[in-house]
């Protein structure tokens, strides 16, 4: 069991599957001969070449429009898009064009592709550089969306996603980039909606994804030194999302917490505290609390992101309400 | 397209025939579809191409089933001239289980991947990329194959044309842009709306660019095969601008009282049709012939028109485990 | 009380605005000289001018940015965007510059502008045309989102949007533009962010907005039938939403459906049941149950599309369940 | 910026003092947001102009204060070429109450709508739709004002600038679009990434165009008045693409590894600000003359860091109140 960082790992995953499928090609900008903004698609130029690894103008409409006519066509593109407020200038090609193509066309042919895409604060990056939209992606049939928090689910979710034959919105929170974690000698891939336990406890159900899931484990601790034994469920994926794990969790502990970095109003916390609201009703002993960014742009000022991001205190209060 | 070989000297003409054939077929389709929707037995939004049946049908010509084309909100004629299927389209148009998309998608999305028609699309401008796309496949992957991306006037307003020409432009992939330049984006004249043309905007992207009179079928047909070969030949993106015709309005049903009566009448002049029937009776076809021709098709149509009215509606179940592919 | 059409209520509240503001300018593609592709603009052009009523080319990205550049230099621009599927061609401009601009700049300027995009289906226009996208702008902190369903309300919801100095997503459903409706002879705006109770009843609420009035009103019926009173609040506005009226009725019924002619999943109706699950959860005797699309495009076929939209079986179904 | 109105003769010298003090305010405010970004005084993404300030120095010298700009993401130079006060300037990079933006913007988004200053923007291509409608605005309310549209070579792969070409050629609204082609698009060379210039598609759009070398400043002015006369005269819109120099990275910190070290040390020789001065020199200024200038401006800016590190940090809940206008 080696160390890797999780940018390290996707780089890894994105290795494996080109390696493993001539199909995969990456697109982006600055991908190429600089890897990446942030790093993640280093060296595989060098590996892969100039026909499969390709920097693109500063064109995001047209790049993921162009992925999804290269899918059809027997590619499995996987573009990125350098911050998630970016997607913003691509949402007719993601939305319209590659959710849609497999059922309005009749099923005639899958839309194999990923498109990836950072979000999150941590970095003073201001109101255009550090939103969390990933719910708009979950609203939109067609669409599969992931967002991993660890290293060896990054790598699994992202063989998985490149595999899967369908576009998948694949998030990364920029702050786990440098994170260093556990790397197994051989990652295997990780199922599309498929949940996992991140802590076992009996007291009550943290739900969360990505980044944040460092927030829950935080608080957790806070509470188990107050005898509360919370239980983490990390969902990893957002659409689908894994209604049966949540359910089973809350069967034990009968509360339930729901936490993202994004916006907490319409946010995806939202659909999960609906839905366990309709088909769990019975199994809950108290209201679900969510807990999310408020509702405001994410400010640049140290003070005020700091103030702005979810952090274990406000989970810890959450808990406290779940549990009066 | 069925291609005819016939001898060297009477080739320009057989071809005509399979042209003026491939015309008659697309304004009897239209000319039906705007029936139907006008007696309510087709829904949704209709966009006929009647008087513009020379461009599509020149540039299908030009391509190969291995060629692929995006398609636009106006795609009965591009579809059908890349080789769709009559049965699978008008079950489509009337949504109905067997139809080419299932029923899902209708007039503005029908699509045929086996024969390289990569959808209509409902989204002015949104075929651009996936033509792209498309070529991007064909170079990565070493075929010989070109995409072609449809697109009318008024899409010249939305930036993808733009990024599209430029990234074509430098990775130099097989791609020809066709512009249907029929005058009108919906109800507004485009002379109004855009301050460019197709070939300025190609030369500032030094994509080389022609221009064609869109309803003069044998033109289309040569000037997009000498294009379509220098594509081949691996020299990159090219554009064909075609002038045509909207004879019809911008919808079925549309009374067009925004346009000046004396235009619409003047059109009749430009007719594709009526223009390959002259030069066909001059080389010697008969109007017999003609009438042969046409009854074919008519009967062809009725056919497609009939199975489709009788064929099964689509069927809630199967489209929702539509959704993903991989039943996922 | 005069008749007056849905779309002859949103052209008059145009029109009023106009006389009484000589900054409010509309833009759009068709919506001059043609009077609109619904026809909601019918008349302005001659009674404003080629100044104030203009047609754009297709061109959506820039002219919804050029609206947010207009309102931050004295203009109250109405800008439309003929199929809400099209806002995914301009959503950098919504997102990024038109909600952002009055926080991110230091309130140093308002941002009055509308765009008015009608949502929905009933037209077999298919996939690309028929989209319910308000969850989307809903979660868009700096946005207001409003859908009125009565000609009544589109005509007091516009003036209160136009003067309103903020964006403000306003969402016409295409099905509401031909009904006519009771008119009052002196309309009146009304306050964005109120419901109002659409019928009065005692044993469940149903809470909607839009075109779905209309299907909680025939539920409502049907369940009159049995003996069952339903309660209809109309929202009127998403973002804001009238919490204190929900929880207002909910306390009389303690018993919740959400109904919406949108994508049930991470719809707008998530943020309802899961607020209420949370605020309102002692209130509570029943699951919330939502009624919204299933997790489908929209597709084209009549036989399709009739069943994909929800209709009053359903909603008579959800309160049967809430009921039980 | 201060209009001097000296005698016919020194006009020019006179005028060439103002934009090289201009230059040196905008260098040595970079510079220093440079070492206070390295010692972690500010936080977030900081984009410098080093190199660049000719550009925003010559266009703002032919502005006024009603004529308004929009900005890129390295617009420190083109709000302090219009005039933004430097207090609020620091104040607003460190995060401070009193920040031009209350401290919720910064680096990124500095604006200052009372000069004009529509705001910096994180997304490229963005601020020229905005640019655009305030030129709309202008033109609505009778108001000679024009309104520039500051956007970088690598903007040019948005298709934004396409619509907006186009949208302002159609309707002669008084707009400059303002290219500062710095050769460099983040770490892409842009000549690998574009297929056209600034001219070309001006060209396309029969928008007139001029290019200038972006890194003398009386050129830059010259060139930029001459334009504006055009534009303020009813001309419409008109393009100025400003050849200049990214000298540091795309962001403050990047070592450039990307870029031939060779290219950079030839950028010294381009230096805007001692072309300047030589000038300067030769119409008679002393170096004491230039030296003293320089020293009042690094205390000016010293007292605005200073200022600004002193300055009280945003608060959170006036930020909380500040989502909607009018406090809804
Ligand atoms: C993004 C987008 N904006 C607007 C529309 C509505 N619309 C459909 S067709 C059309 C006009 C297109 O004109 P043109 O490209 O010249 O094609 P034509 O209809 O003439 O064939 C418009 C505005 C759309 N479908 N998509
Ligand atoms: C829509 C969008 N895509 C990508 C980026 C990331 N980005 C920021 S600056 C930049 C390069 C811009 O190049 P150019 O326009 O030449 O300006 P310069 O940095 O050279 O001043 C890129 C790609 C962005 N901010 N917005
Ligand atoms: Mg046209
Ligand atoms: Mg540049």
């Amino acid at each position: 069991m080696a160390e890797m960082r999780f940018m390290q790992a996707i780089n890894r995953a994105l290795g494996d599957a080109m390696e493993a499928d001539a199909d995969v090609v990456l697109l982006g900008e600055d991908i190429a001969a600089p890897g990446g903004p942030f790093g993640v698609t280093r060296g595989l130029l060098d590996r892969f070449g100039e026909s499969r690894v390709r920097d693109t103008p500063i064109s995001e409409a047209t790049i993921v429009g162009a992925s999804v006519g290269a899918a059809l066509s027997g590619l499995k593109p996987v573009v990125e898009i350098m911050f998630m407020d970016f997607m913003t200038v691509a949402m007719d090609a993601v939305v319209n064009q590659a959710a849609k193509a497999h059922f309005m066309f009749g099923s005639q042919r899958p839309v194999p592709m990923v498109i990836r895409t950072p979000h999150g604060g941590g970095l003073n990056a201001g109101p255009q550089h550090s939103q969390c939209l990933e719910a708009w992606f979950a609203h939109v049939p067609g669409l599969k969306v992931v967002c991993p928090s660890t290293a060896a689910d990054a790598y699994g979710l992202m063989r998985a996603a490149i595999e899967d034959p369908n576009p998948v919105v694949f998030v990364e929170n920029k702050s786990l980039y440098p994170i260093k974690e556990d790397f197994p000698d051989e990652p295997s891939h990780v199922a599309i909606g498929a949940a996992t336990i991140a802590r076992k406890g009996g007291d009550l159900t943290i739900v969360t994804y990505g980044a944040a899931r460092k927030t829950a484990t935080d608080a957790a601790d806070i509470l188990a030194d107050d005898g509360v034994s919370a239980e983490i469920l990390d969902l990893r994926g957002i659409q689908p999302w894994d209604e049966a794990a949540v359910l089973a969790s809350l069967a034990k502990t009968h509360r339930l917490v729901v936490l993202h970095e994004a916006v907490e109003a319409f946010g995806a916390g939202a659909e999960i505290a609906a839905r366990i609201a309709d088909i769990g009703f019975d199994e809950l002993d108290a209201p679900i609390v969510r807990v999310g960014a408020p509702f405001m742009p994410s400010p640049f000022g140290r003070g005020l992101e700091a103030e702005y991001i979810p952090n274990a205190e406000r989970v810890v209060a959450a808990a406290r309400r779940v549990l009066e | 397209m069925a291609k005819a070989k016939p001898t060297a000297c009477d080739n320009r003409t057989a071809r005509l025939r399979d042209l003026h054939e491939r015309m008659v077929l697309i304004r009897r389709v239209e000319t039906r579809l705007g029936e139907l929707f006008a007696e309510d037995e087709i829904p949704g939004f209709i966009h006929l191409s009647i008087g513009q049946e020379a461009t599509a049908t020149g540039i299908g010509a030009a391509l190969g089933t291995d060629d692929t084309i995006s398609s636009t909100h106006r795609g009965h004629g591009h579809a059908l001239a890349k080789g769709m299927d009559l049965g699978g389209f008008f079950l489509e148009l009337f949504g109905k289980a067997d139809g080419i998309c299932a029923g899902r998608g209708g007039s503005m999305h029908v699509a045929d991947f086996d024969i390289g028609m990569l959808g209509a699309n409902g989204i002015v401008g949104a075929g651009l990329p996936i033509a792209l796309g498309s070529a991007l496949a064909h170079q990565v992957k070493g075929r010989k194959s070109l995409s072609a991306a449809f697109f009318g006037d008024g899409a010249m307003g939305e930036g993808v044309l733009h990024e599209c020409l430029n990234l074509a432009s430098i990775w130099s992939l097989p791609v020809l842009f066709v512009c249907e330049n029929n005058g009108w984006g919906e109800f507004s004249p485009s002379d109004k709306m855009l301050a460019t043309t197709p070939l300025k905007l190609a030369a500032a992207f030094d994509v080389p660019a022609k221009s064609v009179d869109g309803n003069d079928v044998e033109a289309v047909a040569d000037l997009a095969g000498t294009l379509s070969d220098a594509i081949r030949a691996g020299k990159g993106p090219h554009l064909l601008e075609c002038k045509t015709t909207r004879v019809l309005g911008h919808f079925a049903g549309d009374p067009q009282k925004y346009r000046d009566p004396a235009e619409i009448e003047a059109l009749a002049k430009k007719d594709p049709i009526l223009r390959a029937e002259r030069k066909l009776r001059r080389a010697g076809i008969s109007a017999g012939d003609l009438a042969a021709t046409s009854e074919r098709i008519d009967n062809a149509v009725e056919a497609a028109i009939m199975q489709a009215r009788n064929g099964a509606n689509a069927d809630f179940a199967s489209a929702a485990a539509a959704v993903y592919a991989g039943g996922a």
